[in-house]
């Protein structure tokens, strides 16, 4: 009995949640362009989920892409055997492609998970207790933003794979660099963001209601200024999960990210590169991984524009 | 007459940050010295313009923003009376108990010990002490329930201290979060005065919650009686205060200022940003709650003909300073001070039959960051002799709480 | 007074934040072993061969506090090291002499990046919702979402390789041209071979260096506008929906006169703080792009430095596009303090 | 005395078109504004006085749409009908027959252009002609008192502002105008605007004109804001002034020098003013007759003395007693104001009403006229 009143309590407290999300549906369906992106990453989605199904990992590792038993270096066209064609090495190009998408999609939820939550932890104390902390904070941030991001990362590449890594004991691999390197890059622009939102919400009536109430720091952090300050992370995280996996495609395509035979977009160009002064006569090598990023990125980008507006507080209550 | 706030020589200075190295090049004086008191019960309008440093004196009141200077004492109930008042009510929401009940109350009897009181018999000990045993396996009761006998309590309201003086510029923060629940503020705008993502309920419960006054099912039941006494009922709890109208969500803030049951609550603007035919609405609630729940109002307000209406005293401030204050009547009627004169006079009245020539002071309200010396409407003043420019007027009584600060008027 | 007192804070705020930048460079260096760190501190090839020597001479073993003085007292000396694998010379030399390459780049696509996003961008808030819009919108997220070296790989197979326009590189035949300049034929005025034919009064070569830019300014022009659309149009929309807008309209003023001269002089202040961003996106974007089109530029280099592991190289470029990246931030944050009266006389 | 009137606003419907569906605004809206009088809109925010004020220019704001209506307009020569004549000529009535005036003053000027800058805009826009005589006038007399070589420079001035009389979309002008040396002739131009603008700030009681003029919006006080918007919308001498609750930010007594003054103005250069305000304070210190609003429909309409003595629609009767006086209960009108989305189809004011009769919820009221000059749109006061 008790239960029972508890979980109508609990359905009547979720109501306005769901009511609020249905709204955000609702408005999602309306535009053309945020259906697109909805249906592009929901598209990656249902390929990284059947993957193993797709295309059958044939090694220890299903991120090693596999190959033919005699080493064939021009790339075979599509077909039966090998739809998207090969690439130098008999590599199969469909069974990167594919792969590569889990791989995207895991390497940009690592990043994003660890940006947010160093970015939002440190912005939101900066913001909140300002003074000498927010100084040191936003210094350190200033420094880190001093640098173009590709350019800091790929500096700690070459200094990392010449380091040991002392979780595997042996130097770091480009790849394990290449992400730890986005990370450090990129959360300071989410501190700042946040201290920036963080500011904006201190300032508001009801935050001082709630210390007029007696709250303390921690609740008022928490109940009242992250979630007014949290929304235009979310669309900026939305819109970088896509940035991130071309970040390190672009990595790759330097040849400072993943490693030969890898199921990684950017490292399949990378291999494409030998074939394109042979004009369009091997396409294949380049435009199915090409197709997989841009559309990939395409997606999150329509879909975080898509949140970009309908998530604005402002355009929600008119 | 009962004071319940005084406040003597309150400074709150806003810094001017400048120069290179963002020091602090000068002060923006808000606040300038005021000092008057509060009486229980009452409600004590403050008037003036914008900048004049109303809203600035009513929050540094309640510790919202730390005094530069100055004191405020404020007469919170003492705890003791607090415990009482909160045993009564429980009593009071217990029904089926006769006058004869005895309910066992630890608290209760410290109370009763410590005030010597030996209203209960020594049979009604040994019963109390049973019960106490019996308590033990009976955890669901509530251990502040008591005997249910009003003579006992009437002894003990008066044995106990009713009121402990609080130096609000100098207590603890830890205090100041004990007493919070004393004093309340309701905002002019309720848009930004409620968190946007929160539902009304825990937007209502939030001083129960935070100062941990009242837990699980109890803040349910304080939460619907808030609202039911600001006219709105319990199918309110589950929304966002985006779904009410303007007059709806004021009404949802004095909830909030109320569930505690403040002593003193500080209205800064709180009809300005509604429309005319719900101002009236309003303003009945706050005399209604005033009368219910034995409130102490700070009124503050541009808007000179609802003050009127509702202040016993009123204050009238000029670039942080008051430069006059008394009975409301008194002040309506006759103000003394020239700036008070001019801003009673430029009241517009909704009667074409009352249109007047009055004479308009010339100019705007000088900045507060350096305020004209002496006194500080001697630029603007119609009377104003070569001493304004150099002496101060201090706020002076000239007659049944009647003050005025003005070398033209005191001599 | 405001704006002087602000310029003069927002110049010394440089001064930390390059500290912090050597610093910062300085810790990532310390996590290479010392053997391949040698190569930051050595002037001369034959040091290679006597790493030992090296890492005494510069306290390479040395408690950390001491080293980081001794390379500080380098870099400010301008030794940055020596390049062993890529063209064997001193680094700095080496940046130097590849600068122009970049700056050939940068000098087209940097305007066309400025004048097409904010066209593009006032186009689309102009036309809200409609078509014009939605072209625009569709165009900045595609360039967001386009990889920079897949475009530029396209580009090349098709235009390059394909239809044979052009070829890669910045000029069809650069040892011929080399041949000139060293027979005194060829006056070398900026390294801009672009600038420099039209000095020298050689049309075809300007036509010929100018196909070789086209392509790479095209990827960056695309890929880097993208931002500058999105915040011109957001601003654009923002002032286009103040009270003065209606008040100018309100005095007769046509709607073009009310675009033009009342909403874009308000929406080009919030503008120009991107200016900052579109520096880095830059850097960045050539890095990629010169290495797509073989450019041979800083970008270029440095990539090919990375992947061969010369820590040198990598250390002078990150520190070269730091203070790039700071001095132009420094600039933008001038000009926007200027710009603006409410900040300028505020 | 009947006077004529300036404005005449018939049957206007305006509608929004937002997210949550249709908006009608306006419904309907029957507005006339006399020549030489001070007409007060009042009505509680949403009512929809402001979009009236600003429609009456024929002017919109996203996403708002004028359905159906007219806006006539006595131009002395001529009656024009806003609604029904092109932008162009549009825009040659805004600002130099109606002006309006703004309730936030500062966000009415643009922050990056100065008082001077923005007064001068106007003029331009409006007076070149004038100005170009006044400015060869200026020319001819420096010709006639010159000799020798700056008498030739002067000369080349006057044939260049004569061309520009004459034609000033000609290529000598144009190309004239943008040469450093050549572009001179202008300056001409712009010293008869700053002594006209220094003349006009002078006017608006505006202290130290000659600083003023070089300031930016946000380095003004609110009241001198407010001033500097009234002398930009005086530039051309308009015929009608909207003012759209110019005073409500504004302190009481900043308030009222800006009433003194619009009074004062109002005596010297003889235009109609729409006042539009909530404050019925205001209205009965400022205006002749008032027009109420409510819920997009103007329900009466009257003499303000008549109005404040004997209100005849009950929504007014309910607006004057909820005016809060000391010593009295305060009186409130019960419910809220009904959803514009979808509106009652009779009185918008039928459940709020205490006279409500059977047919108020299902026949909309047309504004009659009761007594003379008394207008009302109510069931109670019609025949039958």
């Amino acid at each position: 009995m008790k239960s029972k009143g508890r979980f109508s309590e609990f359905k009547k407290g979720m109501q306005p949640t769901i009511k609020e999300l249905k709204f955000t549906l609702k408005k999602i369906r309306q535009s053309p362009l945020s259906l697109i992106g909805m249906s592009l990453v929901s598209f990656f989605i249902v390929i990284a989920v059947l993957a193993p199904v797709l295309a059958p990992p044939k090694m220890a590792d299903p991120f090693l892409i596999p190959y033919g038993e005699e080493y064939v270096t021009i790339p075979e066209p599509p077909s039966q055997l090998h739809p998207f064609g090969t690439t130098t090495g008999k590599i199969d190009l469909y069974y990167g492609c594919i792969w590569g998408t889990i791989y995207a999609f895991r390497l940009g939820i690592i990043v994003i998970a660890a940006i947010l939550l160093i970015g939002v932890t440190l912005g939101l104390i900066a913001g909140y207790y300002g003074g000498l902390i927010d100084e040191v904070i936003m210094r350190f941030t200033d420094i880190i933003l001093a640098f173009p991001g590709l350019i800091l990362v790929m500096a700690l590449i070459v200094a990392l794979s010449q380091a040991i890594n002392p979780f595997t004991g042996q130097t770091w691999t480009k790849i394990d660099a290449a992400i730890l390197g986005i990370m450090l890059v990129g959360w300071p622009g989410y501190t700042r963001l946040i201290r920036g939102e963080v500011l904006r919400v201190k300032t508001e009536d009801y935050i001082e209601a709630s210390r007029a109430s007696g709250s303390s720091d921690l609740r008022i952090m928490t109940k009242h200024i992250l979630p007014n300050a949290i929304y235009p992370i979310i669309i900026v995280a939305s819109l970088d999960l896509g940035t991130m996996v071309l970040f390190a495609a672009a990595l790759s395509f330097l040849g400072l990210g993943a490693p030969p035979r890898y199921a990684d977009w950017g490292q399949l160009i990378n291999q494409a590169g030998n074939w394109v002064s042979y004009g369009l006569q091997y396409w294949w090598t380049f435009v199915f991984p090409g197709l997989f990023i841009t559309l990939f990125c395409l997606g999150w980008n329509l879909l975080g524009d898509a949140f970009r507006d309908i998530l604005d507080p402002l355009y929600r209550r008119k | 007459m009962d004071t319940l706030i005084e406040v003597e020589n309150l400074k709150k200075y806003y810094p001017v940050l400048g120069g290179v190295l963002r020091k602090k090049i000068a002060d923006v004086r808000a606040v300038d010295g005021v000092s008057f008191k509060i009486f229980k019960g009452e409600t004590f309008g403050v008037v003036g313009e914008s900048g004049c440093g109303k809203t600035t004196l009513g929050k540094t009141m309640l510790r919202l923003l730390k005094a530069n200077g100055g004191r405020i004492f404020f007469n919170a109930p003492s705890d003791e009376l607090i415990e009482i008042e909160k045993m009564e009510y429980a009593i009071n929401s217990i029904s089926s108990l006769d006058s004869r009940s005895i309910v066992y109350s630890p608290k209760l009897l410290k109370l009763l010990k410590k005030y010597g009181l030996k209203y209960l018999s020594a049979e009604d000990l040994t019963k109390a002490k049973e019960l106490e045993d019996a308590m033990g396996s009976l955890k669901k009761l509530d251990s502040r329930c008591i005997v249910n006998s009003p003579e006992l309590m009437r002894l003990l309201r008066e044995k106990i201290p009713a009121r402990k003086r609080y130096e609000l510029t100098k207590i603890s923060s830890s205090t100041l979060r004990r007493i919070r629940r004393h004093m309340q503020i309701v905002y002019q705008d309720p848009t930004t005065s409620l968190n946007p993502r929160m539902l009304i309920k825990d937007i209502v419960a939030e001083p129960l919650v935070a100062q941990g006054i009242a837990g699980g099912r109890k803040v349910y039941e304080l939460v619907i009686d808030a609202l039911e006494h600001v006219g709105l009922s319990e199918k309110h709890l589950y929304r966002y205060s985006h779904e009410f109208s303007g007059g709806q969500r004021q009404r949802i803030a004095v909830a909030r200022a109320i569930i505690t049951r403040p002593r003193f609550i500080v209205l800064d603007e709180p009809t300005s940003a509604v429309d005319v035919s719900v101002r009236a609405q309003l303003l009945d609630l706050f005399q209604a709650l005033q009368k219910d729940l034995d409130l102490t109002y700070m009124f503050v307000s541009h808007d000179l003909s609802i003050v009127e209406c509702v202040s016993r005293r009123v204050a009238v401030m000029y670039l942080g300073k008051i430069v006059e204050l008394a009975q409301t009547e008194e002040i309506y009627k006759e103000p003394l001070h020239p700036y008070a004169q001019a801003l009673f006079a430029a009241i517009p009245v909704p009667d074409p039959t009352k249109k007047r020539e009055r004479p308009s002071i010339s100019g705007e309200v000088p900045s507060p960051v350096n305020p004209p010396s002496g006194c500080r409407f001697h630029p603007r003043c119609p009377i104003a002799t070569e001493a304004c420019k150099r002496v101060e007027p201090e706020l002076v009584d000239v007659g049944g709480g009647h003050f005025v600060a003005c070398n033209g008027v005191s001599k | 007074m405001g704006l002087r007192d602000y310029i003069i804070r927002r110049l010394l705020m440089v001064v930390p934040i390059m500290l912090g930048v050597v610093i910062l460079i300085f810790a990532v260096m310390q996590l290479i072993p010392p053997e391949s760190r040698a190569s930051v501190y050595i002037t001369d090839p034959h040091q290679f061969q006597q790493i030992d020597i090296v890492i005494e001479q510069y306290g390479l073993d040395q408690p950390v506090h001491i080293q980081f003085m001794t390379w500080l007292n380098q870099i400010l000396h301008g030794n940055f090291g020596y390049s062993e694998l890529l063209g064997g010379e001193p680094v700095l030399e080496g940046l130097i002499k590849r600068l122009p390459a970049t700056l050939e780049i940068v000098i087209y696509s940097a305007p066309l990046i400025v004048l097409f996003g904010i066209w593009l961008g006032t186009v689309s808030a102009v036309n809200r919702d409609k078509p014009p819009d939605h072209i625009s919108r569709i165009t900045s997220i595609l360039g967001t979402s386009l990889p920079s070296f897949f475009f530029g790989i396209m580009l090349i197979s098709i235009f390059v390789a394909q239809l044979k326009w052009t070829t890669l590189g910045r000029v069809t035949n650069l040892g011929s041209i080399l041949v000139q300049v060293n027979t005194g034929r060829f006056h070398q005025y900026t390294g801009l071979f672009t600038i420099d034919a039209l000095l020298n009064g050689n049309i075809p070569l300007f036509f010929d260096a100018l196909k070789h830019v086209a392509l790479p300014v095209l990827v960056l022009v695309f890929i880097q506008s993208a931002t500058m659309v999105r915040v011109t149009r957001s601003s654009m929309l923002e002032a286009l929906s103040k009270t003065y807008i209606v008040a100018a309209r309100a005095r007769g003023l046509s709607r073009k006169e009310v675009i033009y001269k009342h909403a874009r002089r308000n929406a080009l202040i919030p503008v120009v703080t991107i200016g900052g961003l579109l520096v880095g996106g830059m850097l960045t974007g050539l890095t990629i792009t010169e290495t797509v089109f073989r450019f041979g530029g800083i970008g270029n280099w440095a990539a090919m430095g990375a992947i061969s592991l010369e820590v040198a190289i990598v250390v002078a470029y990150a520190m070269f596009s730091a203070i790039i990246f700071v001095l132009a931030n420094l600039i933008v944050d001038i000009l926007y303090a200027y710009i603006d009266p409410r900040i300028r006389l505020g | 005395m009947e006077q004529e009137n300036l404005v005449e606003i018939r049957n206007l419907y305006l509608n929004f078109y937002t997210y949550d569906g249709v908006v009608n605004a306006l419904d309907g809206v029957e507005l006339d504004i006399k020549k030489d009088e001070i007409l007060g809109l009042v009505g509680e925010t949403g009512c929809g006085k402001s979009v009236t004020s600003l429609a009456t220019l024929a002017m919109v704001i996203s996403p708002g749409m004028i359905q159906s209506g007219q806006i006539e307009f006595d131009l002395g020569k001529e009656k024009l009908d806003l609604l029904n004549i092109k932008e162009r000529d549009r825009l040659k009535i805004r600002g130099k027959q109606v002006a309006m005036i703004f309730q936030e003053p500062r966000a009415a000027l643009n922050p990056v252009y100065t008082v001077g800058d923005q007064i001068a805009e106007v003029y331009y826009h409006h007076r070149k002609e004038e100005l170009t005589k006044a400015a060869i006038s200026e020319a001819e007399k420096d010709v006639k008192n010159a000799k020798g070589f700056k008498r030739s420079i002067y000369k080349r001035e006057l044939s260049l502002l004569e061309k520009m009389l004459k034609n000033p979309k000609s290529l000598t002008v144009r190309f004239a105008s943008k040469i450093p040396i050549l572009k001179r002739f202008q300056n001409r131009i712009k010293l008869v605007v700053r002594k006209d603008t220094v003349e006009l700030l002078r006017l608006l009681r505006i202290p130290d004109p000659q600083r003023v003029i070089d300031m930016y919006p946000h380095e003004l006080s609110s009241g001198m804001a407010q001033r500097v918007v009234i002398a930009i919308a005086l530039t051309c001498n308009p015929t009608l002034l909207i003012a759209d609750e110019p005073t409500t930010n504004l302190d009481v007594t900043v308030q009222m020098q800006i009433l003194h003054l619009i009074k004062e103005l109002k005596g010297k250069l003889g235009s109609s003013i729409l006042y539009v305000t909530h404050d019925l304070g205001v209205v009965a210190e400022l205006c002749e007759r008032v027009a109420v609003m409510y819920a997009g429909n103007v329900v009466e309409v009257a003499d303000v003395m008549a109005f404040f003595k004997n209100p005849l629609h009950p929504y007014s009767q309910a607006l004057l007693e909820s005016i809060p006086r000391p010593g009295q209960k305060f009186v409130s009108i019960p419910g809220t104001v009904p959803s514009l989305v979808n509106p009652p189809i009779g009185c918008r004011f039928y459940d709020r009403c205490r006279y409500a009769l059977e047919k108020c919820p299902k026949v909309k009221p047309e504004l009659v006229e009761t007594e003379k000059g008394h207008m009302v749109a109510c069931h109670l006061y019609h025949e039958g």
